[in-house]
């Protein structure tokens, strides 16, 4: 699973430079995901460049208003990461956030948005070659779907 | 208007290896609000700090942002660069463009253009940063321990050595819990009332603690440093002060057929009465269910023949109003009634017992003194069952869990069995042996070789009376076929199951039961005594099932948790709290359901504009965690998070936004 | 309290049973003629089939569940809103069957369908006993008695499947239940404390394999004997059958000569409330049975009829 | 839903499928056993039988007399301390047997008999005829002289009334219901 870096991909890489790059926005929590996406820093793991990072406390404070708006600016997709139920560090923050995520869901359905954009991922401090999965699948998702248009559901 | 400094680490090589440092430094500089932007080799060396404390000064910065490494390493040393050059501690920002960039994009272009974004990203968000404080909170030096068992004592013991005072809250007449009710302890088998009771004694005679018995903990209030706690303290109808203990009341009383709780119902107590000899304190309570002054107005013996006239009846409940710092919660255990088996005779049949009435038999100040008796008609038992799992690992009857000790107890009361009647035989129903402390598997081992102990692995399906003996259907799983045994006296080892007023108490204090409804550790393995409530405290078998040498361990470990704020001079809150501005706020309460810590209060908001008062959200700092979840919650987007604000994360989506090529 | 013009007009479907059409002929008599002196009402359930019995259920689920649903469906066009069934092996099958009814109500719907059956539930299900201890009440019923039991000194046999299974409700407790005891010291009787209350008596292996009921019975005769028992009350015909019939063999194993009747509570209600022993079928119980009642009676007057 | 299919071909699957019970909770206490009023004339008790049940053994599991002679009381589905009905496992193994034509035991037929006589005679009628089925199953059985003497004393009594049998007037509804429920298993239930 977990590859690690060496000449040629790097220069795999080097043939995406070109074409289109989608922006993969992330919400991560600061305790688990943020830190699952260190960990595949320090591992070495490559992951698709696309992907760009807001640290928040708890995957509880994201609000269904920062993936809608998100997506109304332009970014063609939107993870949200947090730790596994049962295992947040203010005890049950996630399971706001899984129930509010829902709602996003519908609300991105609603606006056209289509399934692959948005995701919610649980993923520990120590599953590093996880996040290196969910970011990869996503961003060949992204790619694959084209930019994302809003509102032509 | 922010003027806001980027600083651009390369890490030796690490960053600069597939970034561009000085490209990212001279595009920043370019993004709006931001004065001025640099790059160098090892930001967090002391040059690297010093740079940017003169660089702050110099160009009149507002805010910072490093470009570096993940905050988790070097976010602190950062803070100390605003904070010495004068600045607010938190105007300082990282943009992670190493584990998150550089160690995993090889490609320089990629790797530079997304360094900048998020470079930017964090300038934004610097922009709009605004000074941030943590409160401070006095602490009050004060610890109160609810429970006077083993772990109660000890907690209370540790706490007042390292020079604090405590008080102590126990709901009966006497501290010593469920220790003092055993003969001998595994797995050493030492007398229980030897190492208990200098304990107890110790306790009482301590200046720095304060042992309120027949108490209850009745209304807590306030937050780490500073609970307002309200203590009732039951009428004890004797004067703690002038009693001197003598025992002529109790020996007078006329009232002596009462079941008495300490023996648990195997013996009999008066209506006046100190639950066992080496109660502490020594002093006797008048129970007024039962006491004939209190039902009829007849008797008063006991105040005729108190030669202290400590005998006082119109004495009334007191209520103790208290500001403490430190809450330990140690109201330990109850055991599960086995009414519920109807197949074990539903506990109508007198011969089968509990494990923790065998206890009180085994001792030799019990209702037996120390005899193995049929309770139905006094005889002496030589035939003894034993069933583990008693309520345990039973979805059906009884709880989930494995309860822990009772394997232990089970193989005590077999070793004991046999010094109290030598021609006695105890035969064990097992599902599992779980003897995993140290000597714990020597022990079990003992009991089988050494005393004998018929250890039978199966549980038992039926029981019954069969003339005076109680007629017992198993089975032998190992050696395969149903067992049937006439014995004397069966022993169910009851499960460990939580206080039945655990879910009050547990309100009261404002910490959460799991689903068994023993008291929730803020996490199971790195926080085993600390609750979610900052300040809150538990030890001993009010956490789960545990056994003696656990129970002492987290009563200290309680204890260094209590030091240790209390070696604080004072309390510093979290500084990036939630914060609702009333004027958004619809009061809908979503913020206030959310919250795991129940930091937000509804209040009374009057609303001069509109000529009315209503009900807004409004955040407890000193009890918010920051977590952010009210904010996430909050429609009107009244409710935001310092630090976080719904403003500093659009800001960075606009910033990102902005740079990608279209 | 219950008026008693409120018992003459219950009005409860009546169940029989292949059972109590065949071998257990002296339970349905007691049972109608017990109900008819109490002014309850009992309108048998018309064409009603086999329950399927110790069958069933051991073949195929929905068979028994179906078998159920038609009886009920029959027995709701009677108009009463309870259904009772003397024996218990039925009343537990019948009891099944609504219970299952609720877990998947659309499937087996059409099952049925395709059987020509129609049940929507909501019958109340109930054996006799039930119908007495609880809905008729026992002080009620005991001011209609005009003889007692003097003391008669009896082992309540509840065996299995009155009580169980124990997922669905039951009237009384699984493990310990008191159903039949309380009714017994109602009639008088003594109720003797005894172990072997709820244990299997072999049911449905009494045809297959004898050797074992033989086994299970002598079990429980000697314990009831043990206990002081002078005979058996039971609630179920495959217990009665077991009990009364292969006594002499059991104990002929054992090398003992047991001698317990083995009656229906319908028949000892129905003997206490004064109904000839022929209406309630005494006779026909293989254990001489008739003689220990009578000496029960004789020279002794009964307190109930003194009262009244 | 593959993983759902493959269960299904294992003895814990087909088990799980026809009665709903997880055997796989059974945690071997034996808590069944100690209270099952036959085992004692079971090859393989019935906790045993859980534990082939979880092992997928269903050779031993079919073979043996212990499906047979269990009487259905329920003491130990009432007791288990994991709520594993296993009486309902019982019947469901009995199925299968049946189902797959594993031959009962030798001295388990008896009971098989009984159950087909039982049924079929249900099947036909719409009600039990006590007499049909001891005729019957005498015949299948060849056990003529088993119980005579019962016989007579019963006959004795008027309890063995072979004229007064009375069968359900809608016989074609029964046979129909049969079919019904047979088939709806067929479908996967
Ligand atoms: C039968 C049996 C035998 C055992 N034998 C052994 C053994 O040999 N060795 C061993 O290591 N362990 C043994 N244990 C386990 C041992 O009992 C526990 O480890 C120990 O008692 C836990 O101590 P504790 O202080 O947590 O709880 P407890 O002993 O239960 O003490 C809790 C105290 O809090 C008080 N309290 C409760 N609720 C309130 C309230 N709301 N307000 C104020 N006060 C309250 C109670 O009155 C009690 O005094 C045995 C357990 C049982 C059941
Ligand atoms: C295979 C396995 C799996 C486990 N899984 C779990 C699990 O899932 N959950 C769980 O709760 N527990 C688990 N445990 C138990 C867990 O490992 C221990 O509870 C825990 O590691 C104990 O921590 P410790 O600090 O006491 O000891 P250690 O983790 O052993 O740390 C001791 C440290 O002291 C150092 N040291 C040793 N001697 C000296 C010396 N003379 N001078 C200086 N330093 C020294 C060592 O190098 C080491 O760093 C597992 C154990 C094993 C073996
Ligand atoms: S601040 Fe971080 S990135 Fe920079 S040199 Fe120090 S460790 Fe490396
Ligand atoms: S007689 Fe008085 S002094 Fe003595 S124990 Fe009783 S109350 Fe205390
Ligand atoms: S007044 Fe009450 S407590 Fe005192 S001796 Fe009399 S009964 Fe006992
Ligand atoms: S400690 Fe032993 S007796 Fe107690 S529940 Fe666990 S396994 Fe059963
Ligand atoms: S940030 Fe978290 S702890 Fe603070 S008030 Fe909001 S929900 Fe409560
Ligand atoms: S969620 Fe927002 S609007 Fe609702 S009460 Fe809380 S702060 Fe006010
Ligand atoms: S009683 Fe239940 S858990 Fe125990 S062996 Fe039997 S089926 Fe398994
Ligand atoms: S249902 Fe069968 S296996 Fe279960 S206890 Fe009864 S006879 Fe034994």
């Amino acid at each position: 699973m977990a590859q690690q870096l060496t000449a040629e991909t790097a220069t795999e890489e080097r043939a995406e430079v070109a074409e289109w790059r989608p922006t993969l926005l992330a919400y991560l929590c600061n305790w688990c995901s943020y830190a699952g996406a260190n960990l595949a820093g320090a591992s070495r793991m490559p992951y698709d460049a696309a992907i760009r990072v807001i640290r928040v406390p708890c995957s509880g404070r994201v609000d269904p208003l920062m993936i809608y708006k998100a997506f109304e600016r332009g970014v063609d997709g939107v993870l949200v990461g947090g730790c596994h139920l049962g295992d947040c560090h203010y005890s049950e923050g996630n399971y706001a956030c899984q129930g509010r995520m829902t709602l996003v869901k519908a609300l991105l359905k609603a606006a056209g948005i289509e399934e692959g954009r948005f995701r919610l991922e649980w993923i520990s401090a120590s599953e590093g070659s996880i996040f290196q999965a969910v970011v990869n699948e996503m961003a060949a998702k992204l790619r694959e779907l084209g930019p994302a248009r809003m509102g032509d559901g | 208007m922010p003027r806001v400094g980027v600083f651009v680490c390369q890490c030796g090589t690490n960053i600069a290896k597939s970034v561009d440092c000085a490209k990212v430094a001279e595009e920043a500089a370019k993004l709006p609000y931001v004065a001025h932007a640099a790059t160098y080799v090892y930001m967090c060396s002391s040059a690297g700090q010093q740079m940017i404390e003169d660089a702050i000064r110099e160009h009149n910065l507002s805010a910072i942002v490093v470009s570096a490494c993940t905050p988790q390493m070097h976010q602190k040393t950062f803070e100390g660069c605003t904070e010495r050059s004068g600045l607010n501690r938190y105007m300082s920002t990282m943009a992670n463009i190493r584990e998150q960039c550089s160690y995993v994009h090889k490609d320089p272009e990629l790797a530079t253009q997304k360094a900048l974004e998020l470079t930017a990203m964090a300038a934004a968000k610097a922009a709009r940063d605004e000074p941030l404080f943590q409160s401070e909170a006095p602490i009050n030096r004060k610890a109160l321990i609810v429970g006077g068992g083993v772990a109660g004592i000890q907690a209370a013991l540790d706490i007042a050595e390292a020079g604090y005072e405590v008080t102590v809250v126990e709901k009966t007449p006497s501290i010593g819990g469920r220790m003092s009710q055993f003969d001998k302890t595994f797995p050493t088998l030492d007398c229980s009332a030897c190492i208990l009771t200098p304990k107890m004694v110790e306790a009482y005679q301590n200046p720095n603690i304060r042992l309120l018995t027949y108490a209850e903990v009745e209304q807590v209030g306030g937050f780490v440093g500073n609970f307002e706690v309200k203590i009732r303290k039951h009428a004890r109808s004797v004067d703690e002060e002038k009693c001197t203990g003598c025992g002529s009341c109790w020996e007078k009383c006329p009232q002596k057929k009462i079941p008495s709780e300490y023996d648990e119902q195997l013996g009999p107590r008066t209506a006046i009465y100190v639950p066992f000899p080496q109660a502490v304190p020594l002093v006797p309570v008048i129970d007024r269910e039962n006491c004939l002054k209190f039902l009829k107005d007849r008797c008063g013996v006991c105040q005729k023949v108190c030669p202290a006239n400590a005998v006082d009846y119109t004495q009334e409940d007191e209520i103790i109003e208290d500001t403490f710092g430190a809450i330990v919660v140690a109201t330990g255990f109850d055991v599960w009634d086995h009414s519920d088996y109807g197949e074990y005779g539903a506990g109508q049949i007198p011969d089968v017992i509990s494990g923790i009435q065998f206890e009180r038999m085994l001792n030799l100040s019990g209702p037996t003194h120390g005899k193995v008796l049929r309770p139905s008609d006094g005889k002496e038992a030589k035939t003894v069952v034993f069933v583990q799992c008693a309520g345990s690992r039973d979805d059906q009857h009884g709880y989930p869990y494995c309860s822990k000790v009772c394997c232990m107890y089970t193989a005590k009361h077999a070793i004991l069995l046999r010094e109290k009647a030598p021609d006695a035989q105890a035969y064990i129903f097992y599902i599992d042996i779980r003897a995993t402390g140290k000597g714990y598997e020597e022990f079990i081992r003992d009991a089988q070789r050494k005393y004998g102990a018929q250890y039978i692995r199966g549980r038992v399906s039926r029981m019954f009376r069969q003339g005076d003996k109680v007629r017992v259907f198993g089975v032998d799983t190992l050696g395969g076929g149903q067992v049937k045994i006439d014995a004397d006296l069966v022993v169910l080892a009851t499960a460990i199951e939580p206080r039945h007023d655990a879910k009050a108490l547990s309100q009261l204090l404002g910490i959460g039961c799991d689903n068994n409804g023993f008291f929730n550790e803020a996490h199971p393995k790195l926080a085993p005594v600390d609750t979610m409530s900052a300040g809150i405290y538990i030890a001993g078998a009010a956490q789960f099932a545990r056994d003696i040498p656990d129970t002492v361990a987290m009563a200290s470990a309680t204890a260094a948790k209590v030091v240790g704020l209390f070696s604080k001079e004072k309390l510093l809150s979290e500084p990036s709290v939630a914060n609702c501005d009333v004027n958004l706020c619809s009061g809908c309460r979503a913020c206030y359901v959310t919250c795991p810590y129940d930091a937000i209060e509804m209040t009374e908001h009057d609303d001069r504009a509109a000529r009315m008062t209503r009900m807004v959200a409004c955040v407890n700092e000193n009890l918010c965690h920051g977590c952010g979840a009210c904010s996430g919650a909050c429609r009107s987007g009244a409710m935001t998070l310092r630090a976080f604000t719904d403003n500093q994360i659009e800001a960075q989506v606009e910033a990102l936004c902005e740079l990608v090529p279209a | 309290m219950d008026s008693p013009e409120r018992h003459t007009q219950m009005r409860v479907a009546y169940y029989p049973g292949c059972s109590l059409e065949g071998t257990a002929i002296e339970f349905d008599q007691s049972c109608r003629a017990m109900c008819e002196a109490l002014g309850i009402e009992l309108v048998e359930v018309p064409d009603w089939n086999c329950c399927g019995a110790s069958s069933a259920h051991f073949v195929n689920h929905d068979l028994a569940v179906a078998l159920g649903a038609r009886n009920l469906g029959l027995a709701q066009r009677t108009g009463a809103d309870q259904v009772t069934a003397p024996c218990a092996a039925c009343y537990a099958r019948l009891k099944f069957s609504e219970y299952k009814l609720h877990e998947d109500p659309e499937r087996l719907g059409q099952m049925l369908e395709r059987g020509g059956v129609d049940y929507k539930g909501g019958l109340r299900v109930s054996s006799p006993l039930e119908l007495l201890v609880r809905d008729y009440g026992l002080e009620a019923l005991k001011e209609k008695l005009v003889q007692s039991l003097n003391g008669l000194k009896v082992a309540c046999y509840y065996g299995c499947l009155l009580v169980r299974p124990t997922e669905m409700p039951s009237f009384d407790d699984p493990e310990n239940p008191r159903s039949l005891d309380s009714l017994m010291e109602t009639l008088g009787a003594e109720p003797v404390d005894w172990a072997y209350r709820v244990e299997c008596c072999g049911g449905g292996l009494a045809l297959g394999r004898a050797d074992i009921v033989r086994k299970l019975i002598g079990d429980i005769l000697d314990n009831a004997v043990e206990a002081g028992a002078e005979c058996f009350v039971v609630a179920c015909p495959l217990c009665q059958g077991n009990l009364d019939w292969r006594q002499t063999e059991a104990g002929s194993q054992r090398g003992k000569q047991y001698n317990l009747p083995v009656y229906y509570y319908t028949q000892l209600v129905g003997w206490c409330l004064g109904l000839p022993p022929q209406r309630l079928g005494i006779e026909k119980l293989l254990t001489p049975a008739t003689t220990l009642l009578e000496r029960k009676v004789s020279g002794l007057v009964s307190q109930v009829s003194e009262g009244v | 839903m593959a993983d759902d299919k493959k269960a299904e071909k294992t003895l814990l699957g087909q088990v799980l499928a026809l009665s709903g019970v997880h055997v796989e909770n059974c945690y071997q206490c034996g808590k069944c056993t100690a209270g099952c009023p036959v085992a004692f004339e079971m090859e393989i008790p019935p906790q045993q039988m859980m534990r082939m049940v979880q092992l997928n053994l269903k050779d031993r599991a079919l073979n043996a007399n212990t499906v047979w002679v269990c009487a259905s009381c329920e003491t130990c589905s009432a007791r288990c301390p994991m709520d594993v009905k296993v009486a309902d496992v019982m019947d469901a193994l009995r199925r299968i047997a049946i189902e797959e034509g594993v031959p009962a035991p030798a001295e388990a037929r008896t009971m098989a008999v009984f159950h087909r006589e039982f049924l079929g005679g249900i099947r036909r009628w719409g009600r039990l005829n006590e007499h049909e089925l001891i005729g019957l199953y005498k015949l299948h059985t060849g056990k003529f002289m088993d119980d005579v003497g019962l016989g007579i004393r019963l006959f004795g009594k008027q309890k063995i009334r072979p004229w007064h049998f009375q069968k359900v007037k809608r016989t074609e509804d029964m046979a129909r219901l049969f079919e019904a429920a047979l088939s709806g298993e067929k479908d996967g239930h």
